[in-house]
């Protein structure tokens, strides 16, 4: 079946799909990563290649999620197209043009805590606004509304510390979507959720990514959230030298039910398709570390 | 593991008087003949206390304090923020930072006593040659506290922040300086001491008011009682200015939970 | 024979015009010839070099004979044993922009004056003078300025009016033609008109009980000292300048010359102090610090004449 | 169905069956958590109470998975049992004795990061047998054997900052499982890790239970990874003043395979029951919270 | 951003020679009749320069130069060890801290000259009166920043090395000091200069040898090359002893990532 869908897209295997992206639309790509390789000087040590080069294209309103064995090199992809880390070779190209210092155009939820420690929830979502020169008052009321949207009204007055982890992270939610940049980038976003929350907040960010043809990348470890959410799933092998080994396009019909989709027969079938790549995958990492624990399932 | 304040007002006199007390008893029980703390170089505290009154009553004290006042509070003022500023500078340029390094070290070793002179041909025997001397010593901890502040903040906090689209100028004010801040608080702790003692250094080595005018003038008469109520009132004094830098420190800092390590 | 040869001495400015006697003495030898080995520690003012004899850390000082006066008060035991030098060599002068407001002491009313530190000698003669003409201490701020390159600048920088202070500053505001004199103690006429005699100010101190348990080794001092003053009373200029270390010139030996010419006639020549300079500096601190009763105060414990007396007859 | 259960153990409704541990063993209690309140000190707000007054039992060697909607006060019970937070009323007992201070033996997982990030991933580690008096070469050693058992034998000599958000998070579990404490308190362990690894890692935790009948604590959002670990599941209600109010046995049979277990029917039947009352607790969060947001599902 | 070894060099030396120029030019040219440095207060560069070549060669310094450098060392070691370890005290003790906190900010504010008679007294003229004067300074600092820096300790880490069983003990060698020592070197780099302040400034109170000691002989006879070619020594000197500090802070701190505000 993963041969259907393949040669659907007119390619004959998944590594080689993933070498490209598809193009939808005629306008520029919206992220452009080619032959990018990202290397990690470890002090007293060889340099650690983790991603290879490895190529991956979005295009403007496609929704692409990451999925990979951890420590594969997702958020180290992130960084790369957030210029937050330069590649050590490839280009990195945002909407055609080369990137060069930082992503004006993105919004990056880190898989870290990364809030202000010093601003309320409020402050902390507010600031986002009011950096691009609104005024306080009309950040604040914004910045209000979006607290309530992720279900924090009544939090907006505390500080991070005074947070739960998963509160924590969907005010940082709210901080990054507040801005509406052109590209998000989301780095297991939906972690510390629990899974009736993790549906709404999807939801809520389909919602958004639907309104204005936002690209989209999405690192999760949830293939069911990866394959219920987006437009294509890209797998990465195990590092070190990652690459992105698997691209599937997920043909599912939108708008889409998140509850509901996960019935759909196409549904398992894709997920089935891309669980099979992906385990093989992880069993690598284990074959070459994890001698001591036999690798169940 | 909090006191109560009651109790712990009551900790810190009884500190106090248990100095009094080893102070008075050593200026005058002899011990095996010779005492523990001579009153030629330690008065006694009773004398002391009551040259303090003396001094608060006859109303002398108050031009010399209003002047050491207004000498500490410029010097620890444009010690701070030229700290804090040039800090920040060099933290976020870490060329200029670099080059200048070993400048930075060198003038920071100078002997503040030798510089007077220097300081006084500048700015004349008024207020600001006292200021300045007192700047020399503030601005360096505070300056070093900052660079390393600035230094320390968060990369994962800094980088939202940039991906946000902070400018440098907003970077500043909502991320550096809030994470600098504790390292900044810390610093000044420390250098309104320094400021109060560049003040009282610099009236000592010329001047014609001020508590280091009163010193050294009783020094010049072997009048130690006189020197140690100076310096009772002076510390007396850095208490009031660290006050203020403590409420203003909490103020900011809000947002901090309490300290982990005191946490029982 | 000598009980402590190793002695610690201390001065609070070494290379001064004021100490000259101390510097010779270790130039030429005179320690060694004594049998002593003398380590002189410079501090930073004369009374700190007298807290350190009072705290045990030097043996002996150099310094001013009023300092065995007020420890009197003080209920320290303190004797000179020799003395350098018989007038104060303390200058009051003007600036030479106020020179013509200010000609006498009497017009030194609501000046500023600067000191080298209050509390010390300059500032206590000023006040002296002040009082001898009708004026109250008040009457005058008192600036203190230090004792180096300060002094001049405040000179220089009309910070100050006028300058009660000690060579080598007034050599040098001479030098710089800052300075009009108004009163000049290094010199017989000038401290004659003053206190109307000799006004004793450096001297060579111990402990009473220094001098009680170590009486060779004071009396060794005392020779080294007295040989010193007679080398001094037959000395040229030149010979002193030779004597002493080259950095002591100001830079320019012609201005140190023209520096120890003017305080010539105030260093001692036989090292005595007598009974009428005695109350003459008492006077001078009783007239100033109204605090000290001059009742109370035992002149002859202040001096020791029987070293230098056995000095002369060696 | 759940009505089954619930009347098995001779209790009438859900909630009221959380109110005390089902005693399995003669032995005193793991941990008793009785009647325990958990209150806030906001500045410039009235107190917070996180957890109203509520209790939880765990035998010697039962394993507990605690469930609930983000924020309801999980990490905060979990702190509690830990000793790093005094309850505001109620009493914490640990094998019958009262909690005073530090609850000695129990070991935490925290989280967030909680690594000491001055040591190599080898040294976080092997302190915490160092911290025993073990010989350094020794704990080393060891330290060296779990770091392979979680898979990150080729990162011993990596800083915390030089791992990716999985890979320290290994760490941490092998740094907390190195010590064999008698009860786990483990605060989602296995967020930040793909699905393959949180099976083997899962795999790996049963193991080590059943060698030597610890007490387990185990907060997850994954309900299906819950049911497949433990022998009980706990709901908490949404906070403030959350409570337990749902407490479910598993009556799978072990020793359970992490894969195979998903498609047996009873597991099945457990996970729908839970998750219903689940649910039903979370969209209670959005009802007051989320006016602008239509909770799907 | 990191700048070439060699160009970083030149631009180090650009900055001194831009500095001399100045100076040069101020002692002088004469700038409306006036110099900017008069060369009685500031000599001349080269004067300086020819000065201090003098000295080494002539060997008088070295003497010197031993001394002030035993007492810089041993006034930092004294001075750090006691404010890390009191620092570190006050911060695991909150009520040892509240109750001292009063008097320990008093301590700090008396001025280390009028102390020095003290010191003298009870330790004589030797090296030990100027090493406590430095003590004296070098404490504060360190102690200051040891005590914020331990309070600043991450939370979740030290919970969970407490959970992990680790005595106070070995909290203190695995969590407390490792996070606290970037404070403490942050100090320290101030501490350095401080420690030489004190040292020098005890020397020019009272002493018979060392390099405050010869910047006093200087400066009473209006040598004011002497007194730069002192200060130029001082101020070269301080730099080697920060060059060690610098070298154990690497050491020590190789676990840092490369300071987020430097990143690009
Ligand atoms: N600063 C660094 N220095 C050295 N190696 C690093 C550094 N940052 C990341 N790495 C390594 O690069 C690889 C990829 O890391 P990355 O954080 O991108 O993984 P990830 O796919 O996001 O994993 P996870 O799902 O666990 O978050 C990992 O093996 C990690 O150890
Ligand atoms: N220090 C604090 N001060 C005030 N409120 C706090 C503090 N810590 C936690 N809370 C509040 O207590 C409640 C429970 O927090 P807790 O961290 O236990 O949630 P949780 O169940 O672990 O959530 P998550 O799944 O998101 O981690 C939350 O509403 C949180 O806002
Ligand atoms: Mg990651
Ligand atoms: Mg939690």
């Amino acid at each position: 079946m993963a041969g259907q869908l393949i040669d659907a897209a007119g390619k004959p295997t998944p590594a080689e799909t993933a070498q490209a992206g598809r193009p939808i639309s005629d306008g520029p790509l919206a992220v452009a990563l080619d032959d990018i390789a990202i290397s990690f000087a470890v002090k007293g040590r060889p340099v650690f290649n983790a991603v290879a080069p490895t190529s991956l294209h979005v295009n403007e309103g496609e929704f692409v999620a990451i999925v990979g064995p951890t420590g594969c090199g997702k958020s180290t992809l992130l960084n790369a197209t957030a210029g937050l880390l330069a590649p050590a070779g490839g280009t990195v190209s945002i909407f055609g043009e080369p990137l060069v210092g930082l992503n004006a155009r993105a919004g990056y939820l880190f898989q870290q805590d990364a809030l202000m420690p010093w601003k309320t929830a409020l402050d902390n979502v507010a600031i986002a606004l009011e950096i691009g020169g609104m005024r306080r008052g009309e950040a604040v009321a914004q910045a209000q509304d979006w607290l309530k949207r992720v279900g924090l009204a009544r939090f907006t007055e505390r500080y991070p510390h005074e947070l739960s982890g998963g509160q924590r992270k969907r005010v940082a939610l709210a901080q990054m979507l507040i801005r509406q940049p052109k590209i998000l980038l989301m780095d297991e976003p939906f972690g510390p959720l629990d899974a009736q929350t993790r549906q709404i907040m999807g939801t809520l960010l389909l919602r958004l990514w639907a309104q204005d043809r936002k690209a989209v990348l999405f690192v999760t470890h949830d293939l069911e959230e990866a394959i219920a959410l987006s437009d294509r799933v890209v797998i990465m092998s195990a590092g070190p030298e990652a690459r992105i080994i698997g691209d599937y396009p997920i043909d599912l019909a939108r708008p889409r039910d998140a509850a509901e989709i996960r019935l759909d027969p196409r549904f398992h079938a894709l997920h089935r398709m891309i669980w099979n790549q992906l385990k093989a995958e992880v069993a690598k990492t284990y074959g070459d570390d994890m001698d001591g624990v036999e690798a169940t399932s | 593991m909090k006191l109560h304040p009651v109790k712990l007002l009551f900790l810190q006199i009884l500190v106090a008087v248990v100095v009094l007390a080893i102070w008075h008893i050593g200026a005058t029980v002899p011990i095996g003949g010779d005492y523990l703390l001579p009153e030629f170089f330690f008065s006694k505290p009773l004398d002391v206390l009551s040259r303090v009154v003396e001094l608060f009553v006859s109303g002398t004290i108050w031009k010399h304090l209003w002047i050491t006042l207004t000498e500490t509070v410029l010097a620890f003022i444009i010690g701070s923020v030229g700290g804090v500023v040039i800090g920040f500078w060099f933290a976020r340029k870490p060329v200029v930072a670099a080059v200048f390094d070993p400048y930075v070290k060198m003038v920071n070793a100078l002997p503040r006593v030798v510089l007077a002179p220097i300081f006084m041909l500048w700015l004349g025997l008024g207020i600001w040659s006292k200021v300045a001397l007192g700047v020399t010593l503030v601005f360096f901890i505070v300056f070093f506290n900052v660079y390393q502040g600035v230094k320390e903040v968060s990369p994962v906090v800094l980088a939202n922040a940039r991906m946000m689209g902070m400018n440098e100028r907003q970077l500043f004010r909502n991320v550096y300086w809030p994470s600098a801040m504790s390292w900044m608080f810390s610093s000044l702790h420390t250098a309104v001491g320094f400021a109060l003692v560049g003040a009282v250094v610099g009236e000592y080595l010329g001047s014609a008011a001020g508590l280091g005018y009163l010193i050294h003038q009783a020094e010049g008469v072997f009048d130690v009682t006189g020197v140690f109520a100076g310096m009772f009132i002076l510390a007396a004094f850095v208490l009031v200015i660290d006050w203020f830098v403590t409420r203003v420190e909490n103020r900011l800092l809000v947002w901090r939970p309490q300290a982990a390590s005191e946490q029982n | 024979e000598i009980e402590k040869p190793n002695l610690t001495l201390g001065v609070g400015g070494k290379p001064l015009l004021y100490y000259l006697p101390l510097t010779l003495a270790e130039r030429l030898g005179y320690f060694k010839e004594e049998g002593l080995t003398v380590e002189i520690n410079d501090f930073g003012g004369g009374s700190k070099s007298l807290q350190a004899l009072i705290g045990g850390s030097v043996d002996a000082v150099a310094g001013a004979y009023e300092h065995t006066i007020r420890m009197q008060d003080k209920k320290q035991d303190i004797r000179a044993v020799i003395d350098l030098g018989r007038y104060p060599g303390i200058v009051v002068g003007v600036s030479k922009r106020k020179a013509d407001t200010i000609k006498s002491v009497a017009d030194l009313k609501g000046a500023k004056i600067g000191v080298t530190a209050p509390g010390s000698s300059t500032y206590i003669l000023v006040q002296y003078l002040m009082m001898k003409n009708g004026m109250s201490a008040d009457d005058a701020s008192f600036i203190g300025v230090g004792s180096g390159a300060s002094a001049v600048a405040a000179m220089q920088k009309g910070e100050i009016d006028a300058i009660s202070h000690l060579d080598p500053v007034i050599s040098k505001l001479q030098d710089m033609g800052e300075l009009k004199i108004l009163v000049d103690t290094r010199t017989t006429a000038g401290t004659e008109a003053v206190f109307g005699g000799q006004n004793p100010a450096a001297v060579l101190y111990f402990k009473e009980s220094f001098i009680k348990a170590n009486p060779n080794t004071v009396q060794a001092m005392t020779n080294a000292f007295y040989k010193t003053l007679k080398w001094l009373e037959k000395a040229t200029p030149e010979e002193v300048a030779a004597a002493v270390p080259q950095e002591y010139w100001l830079g320019d030996k012609a201005l140190y010359i023209k520096a120890f010419n003017a305080s010539r006639e105030s260093y001692s020549t036989d090292g005595n102090i007598n009974e009428a300079s005695m109350k003459s500096a008492l006077n001078l601190i009783t007239t100033t610090d109204p605090k000290i009763d001059p009742a109370k105060i035992d002149l002859s414990k202040t001096f020791d004449g029987s070293f230098l007396a056995k000095a002369k007859g060696q």
